[in-house]
């Protein structure tokens, strides 16, 4: 394996594991709040559609963005609906809001555009463009850094950097702030919270919106980089982040390592499809579950126990 | 003393919240430009309307009793087994393995062994993540996720490499000789003289479902391993004082569940399909989470529950056959179903105990 | 009335259903006839659908995909007024009629358009969900290159294992940016959905890309060598225009009747060189007349090319 | 109008006539659903004075105290601070209003250190680090005004019950809170911390602060209160001065009868010994030793009675003889060897051998909240055979028929077997767990902490049976942080302290001032 073929690589595992980043850390905030989110397929699905189809509609992935993060913050405050105010079950919730987006995406994309669910191709400015930092271009004969730099750190979409730059400040909001000190200690023991004065409800309900943006990013993410939506272009991802998540123990900077390590080995899963070893060719089907059973692998090996914040998952009723 | 008696629980709010659900289902119908009345008579019609489509609404259901009862054993050890999924399409592989692999005399001899080996296989899918969780602690919620893609991989890959018929197109093995064939409805009800449609799908392994939720309801509220797999699931800390033995009862919980969905193969693998076809499994074992969580982890809710979604996913299919809807349109219902019936089922509550309270305060004055 | 069933992945995928449903829709079109359609979402409504559309007195009953051979096999000898006709399977019924496709001679046929266009000796394919139908214009798009540029390097890529697998564009975008650091300066797209992702991607990087099944030339104007059009649609104008009198027996749709081919279009011409038309022209014949025999990879499940 | 109340009416109107009134509350009303857990409530605390509240388990105490902290909405009724009338429609208005609350459960973020528990909803600004910067100076000032030392950056996981407990008032001092609400405070201390608390409470008393003090304990009403207020059944029954009541009295407007608060029973009249411990060793998950080389023996017929402040080892001692943590040394049970460490070191193997437990915490331990009471009357005896109708199936008919029984004779109320634990009181919570242990007619009963959190008719009742228990011959391991309980109820009295035994004594020869030095590591050598 070469260098290019390593900065590739590397290329790619920054690509797959942006809308993965995104995803993740919407679900870290929602778990820090005591609110479990298996509805992140569905958001993430939700906002690419609606990122795709204002994009396509008005040529503008920046118009695109905000109709993807409406999108999804809609799916979040449905969730927030029932499993704040009315208490319901957090995990049903989230199911329902992947069915929801699965079948809304389609029919209401069906009823728009005809298209049978997908949007119309999105070009210019309807997607996001590859940002080159500067000196890219110049640098990027210095052998070792020059390529490491122009290929790996250069050229990604606006998202990509927006997303890197999410884990720093959720790592400063969740540590150094008031707002941040209150949501993780929602998420442990709300009722510590309501009786130090403090509304449960509404900081439940924030958590929701910072993850209905990230989620809503992500989505747009998609559909800029497949340059519109297709029914059910999330494709697990949501699941996988949610994968990620757990394995980040809800923590920001290992939220990055993690889903960088699941972008990493699809990656790897992509480039090396069939290997053989003299007569012998691992199948196709073994390097696509690669990523797969490598995570079961270091889970049972090396990530010891992964605590949740302690109140996830139910809902807090006071009159208990 | 009670809010509100049971009856009301058990039967107003569900009815409300489907209602509920169908009027907002309604609302989408009619966004799209279709008559919702004319719908909603499509699909009961269509769902229960015939003993076709009865048998095809039974089919369904059956697939969905055995996910939703094997989520429903995990959940009662608190347990998230998100792998019912790829539990059911190892159990798949189990059951036309030994189909396949014997040349059947009679389906009375093939039902037991296609049982045991779809159980089998389904137990020894769940077996890894359940371990990994007992010992090693290890997230089941992840374990089972990954067990699900890689299930899928692994049959990818022997359905196109070893067990494909050469020479066919399709991923898919042979078909199942004719004594492993499974009784359908129309064969089992003739002898009384009851006409029911010859070509539904829905067989025998619908008894063998409702057996299977009699049994989880023996199991689980009237012998030890239940008494003991519920007090473990409600307080782990409690369950130690008392002497439970902790991975034992997630490793034994967990080989059930993975057990009852890899039953599932007897029904869409040996009765309907009877052969093992690619992706066989069609998100069953997604829908079994929904089922359970309506159906309360009971296995009255969850039998019910299971035949709400068979008729969904049987009318829902008529709709899109006659009514031109897309067929996406149906997930929409679905999702509404659950939202209505699982997450937002306060909603209905909250009003209707405040009537009744209402209601009993005037008796008393 | 006639009516047609789409398989799984919907009718407006892009490619092959779509392709079915464009040959319904020109029949509509041109007869004023109407026509009953459905797409499915699970394998058990195979059979239910058949049974259903033959009960209501539909006929002919047109259905898109090979997976609907076994449903095939009992429903049509329970309705044998009705005809029947499967599009990529052979059902051997007196009231069926059967059209497969020679894709690997219509892949053929890409794959020299690629070894031609590009300077160096990699180009690509990849595939949706890895069936053998898909390993089949993998293969005949190995063989084409082949001949071109016997040390050719022709990457092929599967998307998944599973039907997911024709409905991730960002993973096709990524399969093809892996093979375009490998080399490859053609990509070829067998992939439903998930081949948008692919075609975008190369159209973003600046190598050629080939579509499938339907005419997908216009969906990236400049980038797109061309298509390998497998004239699904024909089938079904034909089907449905014969009406009820739809002569059964196996019909093979291959270059020598226009079945399969190469579309050639405003939205290629700039890319297409006289002397690469001569070579598909040439080719097309050699394969007409036997000259070159294109391996079918369903025969044996293998690739003499890779 | 009963004479109680006219009676507590004088009490309250007679002192100062100086200024308003702490606290009014009139006429509070609360219904949960059905339950009408307050009923009409009127109560007059003065400025800088200690009003304790008394009554049953379930009398409306909790609920209260939750109306005027906000964290419960009344239905009905006031609230007039100093004279003032308020609308509490939250905790953060109840704070504006100069009130803060002790939790009977500590609203404690476990995982946060003390400095950001106390900040928690009372931070400075956006940004945490100069609250904290701040919040630290604040801190330590109070904590030495106050006495209540704690380290500000440990985290609250790590601290003893006692020490989280003054992370909750340092939590309302920090508020400024002038009037402070203490939920059965003492339920979870030993004496020394209790002591302790009680001197912080009269320090603020003096500061001017006012305080309402809920509690079981009598004693500690008749020490520290000026006046104090009955509750029974959701009604407030009177409110008189302290110094003009007594315990008795107070215990027959409560419970509505005579109560004996005295354990009566006879001299012991021990047999052979039935529990032998030698030398055991054990250590928790992180390797630190928690139990340091002990031995110890209980007889047939005595109860041996274990005091100590609770951390020093006496909750690792029970786990391990009631099978639920590993240990190294060697107990003998009937004189024979039982395995510490291995296959047969678990609560069932314990259970056949006759040893029966009634855990510490009956909530997270000695019950399954969740199950019906005859479901938690077999907790732990499950595989008894009288249980099993036939290999594979329970007798539940039986079970329910065994738990009413038991129910009746324990006098748990509601006697009704098909109620979820959860909805019991917990004082008839505990009779649940006495009743399922004591009558397995074991050798050996363990008992952690039977009366915590019990109201003194429940008390009165579980210290009978567990006499009568004793007088049937059989060997009891009672292991309490209540002094009181200890002195009445032991036959011998060991004391632990740091996982080692500190001595043993006669209940007869010792005082509850000597076994607080013990218990504190001072040995008479040391004196
Ligand atoms: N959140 C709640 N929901 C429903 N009922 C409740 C709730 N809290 C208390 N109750 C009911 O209100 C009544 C009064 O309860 P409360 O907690 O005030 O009693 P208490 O006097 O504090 O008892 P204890 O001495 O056990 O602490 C009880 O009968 C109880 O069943
Ligand atoms: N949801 C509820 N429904 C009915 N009664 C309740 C409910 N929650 C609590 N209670 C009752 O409220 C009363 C007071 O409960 P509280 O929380 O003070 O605990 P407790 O019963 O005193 O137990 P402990 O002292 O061991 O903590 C008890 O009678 C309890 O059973
Ligand atoms: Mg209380
Ligand atoms: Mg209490």
């Amino acid at each position: 394996m070469d260098y290019a073929t390593i900065l590739q690589i590397l290329d790619s595992t920054v690509r797959l594991a942006t809308p993965l980043l995104l995803t993740c850390l919407a679900g870290l905030f929602s778990e820090r709040a005591g609110v479990v989110d298996i509805g992140l397929e569905g958001k993430l699905l939700a906002a690419a559609f609606m990122s795709g189809a204002a994009a396509a509609v008005t040529g503008s992935i920046w118009l695109g963005l905000l109709a993807g993060i409406a999108a999804s913050m809609a799916f979040s405050m449905l969730h927030g609906l029932a499993s704040i105010t009315f208490k319901g079950d957090q995990l049903i919730s989230g199911v329902a809001l992947n069915f929801l987006a699965a079948g809304l995406t389609v029919v209401i994309g069906q009823s728009w555009f005809q298209l049978g669910g997908r949007t119309p191709p999105l070009t210019g400015n309807g997607r996001f463009e590859a940002w080159n930092l500067p000196f890219a271009e110049k640098l990027a004969d210095v052998p070792f850094i020059g390529p490491l730099y122009y290929e790996l750190i250069s050229g990604h979409t606006a998202l990509t950097y927006i997303a890197i730059a999410c884990v720093p400040l959720s790592w400063w909001v969740l540590y150094r702030t008031r707002f941040g000190l209150r949501l993780r200690a929602v998420g442990e023991n709300p009722s510590a919270v309501d009786t130090a004065g403090v509304s449960v409800v509404r900081m439940r309900y924030a958590s929701l919106i910072i993850a209905g943006v990230l989620c809503g990013m992500a989505g747009t993410y998609l559909a800029s980089l497949a340059a519109g939506f297709v029914k059910d272009m999330s494709a697990g991802r949501g699941y996988i982040a949610l994968a990620a998540l757990i394995f980040a123990k809800w923590r920001p900077w290992y939220a990055l390592s993690a889903t960088l390590l699941f972008g990493f080995l699809e990656a790897i899963g992509n480039r090396y499809q069939s290997i053989s070893l003299g007569d012998f060719v691992i199948p196709v089907q073994f390097m696509q579950a690669l990523p797969y059973i490598l995570t079961v692998i270091i889970l049972a090996g090396f990530v010891g126990k992964a605590i949740p914040p302690r109140a996830g998952g139910q809902p807090y009723v006071k009159e208990r | 003393m009670q809010k509100m008696p049971k009856w009301a629980d058990a039967v107003l709010i569900p009815l409300f919240s489907i209602l509920l659900a169908f009027f907002f289902s309604g609302l989408v119908i009619w966004g799209i430009g279709k008559n919702p009345f004319e719908a909603i008579k499509v699909m009961v019609d269509g769902a229960f309307g015939s003993t076709n489509g009865l048998g095809y609404t039974l089919y369904y259901t059956t697939n969905f009793i055995f996910t939703g009862l094997s989520f429903a054993v995990a959940s009662h050890t608190r347990l998230f087994n998100i792998g019912g999924e790829g539990q059911a399409m190892l159990g798949g592989l189990g059951v036309a393995l030994v189909c396949l692999a014997v040349q059947w005399p009679h389906w009375t001899l093939a039902l037991p062994a296609a049982m045991a080996m779809g159980a089998l296989f389904g137990a020894a899918w769940a077996f890894i993540p359940a371990y990994l969780q007992a010992k090693r602690g290890s997230h089941i919620v992840i374990t089972t996720i990954m067990f699900n893609f890689i299930a899928a991989a692994l049959l990818g890959y022997l359905l196109t490499k070893v067990l494909k018929v050469p020479g066919a197109m399709a991923a898919e093995t042979a078909k199942f000789p004719v004594g492993a064939h499974l009784p359908t409805f129309h064969e089992m009800l003739a002898p009384f003289g009851i006409d029911f449609n010859k070509n539904a799908p829905a067989n025998v392994s619908f008894l063998v479902a409702l057996f299977a939720a009699f049994v989880f309801w023996i199991l689980m509220w009237k012998t030890r391993l239940g008494y003991q797999i519920r007090a473990f699931g409600n307080s782990e800390t409690a369950a130690k004082y008392a002497g439970i033995n902790p991975s034992r009862i997630v490793i034994i919980a967990m080989l059930i569940s993975g057990g009852l969905a890899g039953l599932m193969a007897i029904n869409n693998v040996m009765g309907e399909a009877e052969r093992l076809i690619d992706n066989a499994v069609e998100g069953a074992g997604f829908i079994g989470i929904a089922v359970a969580l309506m159906g309360r982890n009971h296995p009255v809710g969850i039998v019910l529950a299971a035949l709400l979604f068979g008729f969904l996913y049987q009318g829902g299919a008529e709709l899109s056959f006659w009514e031109s809807i897309p067929r996406e349109l149906v997930v929409v219902i679905q999702a509404l179903v659950i939202m209505f019936t699982g997450a937002l089922d306060n909603m209905v509550r909250i009003p209707l105990e405040k009537m009744f309270l209402f209601f009993s305060r005037k008796k008393e004055v | 009335d006639p009516a047609i069933i789409f398989d799984l992945g919907g009718k407006f995928d892009k490619s092959f259903n779509e392709a079915a449903y464009n040959g319904a829709e020109r029949w509509a079109a041109e007869t004023g006839g109407s026509y009953r359609d459905v797409e499915l979402q699970s394998d058990a409504q195979r059979e239910q659908a058949l049974r259903a559309f033959a009960e209501k007195g539909f006929n002919p009953i047109v259905m898109a995909g090979f997976s609907f051979g076994s449903a095939l096999e009992t429903v049509a000898a329970d309705y044998p007024d009705t005809k029947f006709a499967i599009i990529d399977m052979v059902t051997p019924a007196p009231n069926v009629r059967s059209v497969v496709f020679n894709e690997h001679e219509g892949s053929f046929l890409a794959g020299v358009m690629a070894a031609m266009a590009s300077e160096g000796d990699t180009v690509s394919f990849v595939g949706g969900m890895d069936i053998p139908l898909i390993s089949k214009f993998a293969c005949g798009y190995a063989q084409g290159v082949k001949s071109v540029k016997p040390d050719a390097n022709v990457i092929v890529n599967m998307t998944g294992t599973t039907p997911a697998a024709w409905n991730d564009p960002v993973k096709g975008g990524e399969l093809t940016k892996a093979q375009i650091g490998q080399g490859s300066e053609v990509v070829y797209a067998a992939a439903g959905g998930t081949g948008l992702g692919v075609l975008q991607t190369a159209k973003d990087e600046g190598i050629l890309a080939i579509g499938v099944d339907s005419n997908q030339n216009y969906l990236q104007p400049g980038s797109m060598l061309t298509s390998m059009v497998k004239r699904v649609d024909n089938a079904v104008y034909e089907a449905f225009t014969a009406g009820e009198d739809l002569e059964a027996g196996i019909f093979v749709m291959g270059l020598a009747n226009d079945g399969v081919g190469v579309a050639m279009d405003e939205y290629n011409a700039d890319l297409v060189t006289p002397e690469m038309l001569a070579a598909v022209e040439d080719a097309k014949a050699k394969i007409i007349s036997g000259e070159i025999v294109v391996h079918d990879y369903m025969s044996d499940e293998s690739c003499p090319a890779y | 109008m009963s004479a109680q109340s006219e009676k507590g009416r004088q009490a309250t109107a007679a002192p100062t006539a100086s200024p308003a009134p702490a606290i009014e509350l009139r006429g509070i009303s609360k219904a949960f659903g059905p339950v009408q857990a307050n009923k009409d409530i009127s109560i007059t605390v003065q400025k800088g004075t200690i009003h304790g509240i008394i009554g049953e388990n379930g009398a409306g105490k909790s609920t209260l105290m939750s109306i005027l902290y906000g964290f419960y909405k009344a239905d009905a009724g006031e609230v007039i601070i100093n004279g003032q009338k308020v609308e509490i429609t939250d905790s953060q208005a109840a704070i504006a209003a100069g009130i803060g609350m002790v939790f009977q459960h500590f609203k404690l973020v476990e995982n946060f250190t003390v400095l950001e528990n106390v900040i928690l909803g009372a931070e400075e600004g956006p940004m945490l680090r100069p609250s904290i910067a701040k919040a630290r100076g604040l801190l330590k000032q109070l904590s030495d005004e106050y006495e209540l030392s704690v380290d500000p950056d440990a985290l609250i996981e790590d601290l003893s019950v006692g020490h989280q407990q003054r992370v909750e008032i340092l939590k309302a001092l920090y508020r400024q809170a002038d009037i402070l609400i203490l939920d059965e405070p003492t339920g979870v201390l030993t004496p020394a911390e209790a002591d302790h608390l009680f001197r912080i409470l009269q320090g603020l008393k003096e500061q001017g602060k006012t305080i309402i003090l809920i509690t079981h304990k009598l004693r500690e009403i008749m020490e520290v209160t000026d006046t104090v207020s009955v509750m029974r059944r959701g009604e407030m029954t009177a409110t008189v001065k302290t110094s003009g009541t007594s315990p008795e009295q107070l215990a027959e407007m409560m419970v509505g009868r005579k109560v004996l608060l005295e354990v009566t029973k006879s001299p012991a009249n021990p047999g052979k010994p039935v529990l032998e411990v030698e030398d055991l060793r054990v250590r928790d998950e992180l390797g630190v030793e928690r139990v340091k080389g002990i031995n110890l023996n209980v007889r047939a017929g005595e109860i041996l009675g274990i005091a100590g402040v609770s951390g020093n080892g006496q909750s690792e001692l029970l786990e391990v003889l009631g099978g639920y943590r590993k240990a190294s040394g060697i107990v003998r049970m009937n004189g024979e060897e039982i395995d510490l460490t291995g296959k047969h070191s678990d609560g069932q193997s314990r259970r056949k051998r006759g040893i029966a437990n009634v855990p510490e915490d009956r909530h997270d331990e000695g019950l399954i909240l969740e199950f019906q009471a005859w479901e938690n009357m077999i907790f732990g005896y499950h595989n008894a055979p009288e249980y099993q109708k036939n290999r594979f199936l329970m007798d539940n008919a039986a079970i329910k028929a065994a738990t009413q029984a038991k129910m009746d004779r324990f006098d748990v109320r509601p006697p009704n077997p098909k109620l979820e634990a959860k909805s019991f009181s917990g004082g008839n919570q505990q009779k649940l767990v006495l009743a399922r242990e004591i009558e397995r007619n074991p050798d050996l009963l363990l008992v952690g902490q039977p009366t915590r959190g019990v109201d003194i008719g429940a008390i009165e009742f579980i210290h009978q049976q567990i006499v009568a228990l004793r007088d049937q011959g059989k060997a009891i391991l009672l292991v309490s942080v209540e002094l009181d309980e200890i002195m009445s109820l032991s036959d011998r009295i060991v004391v632990m302290f740091d996982g080692r035994i500190m001595g043993e004594k006669n209940p007869g020869e010792t005082n509850e001032g000597e076994l607080g030095l013990m218990m504190a590591g001072i040995t008479e050598g040391d004196q």
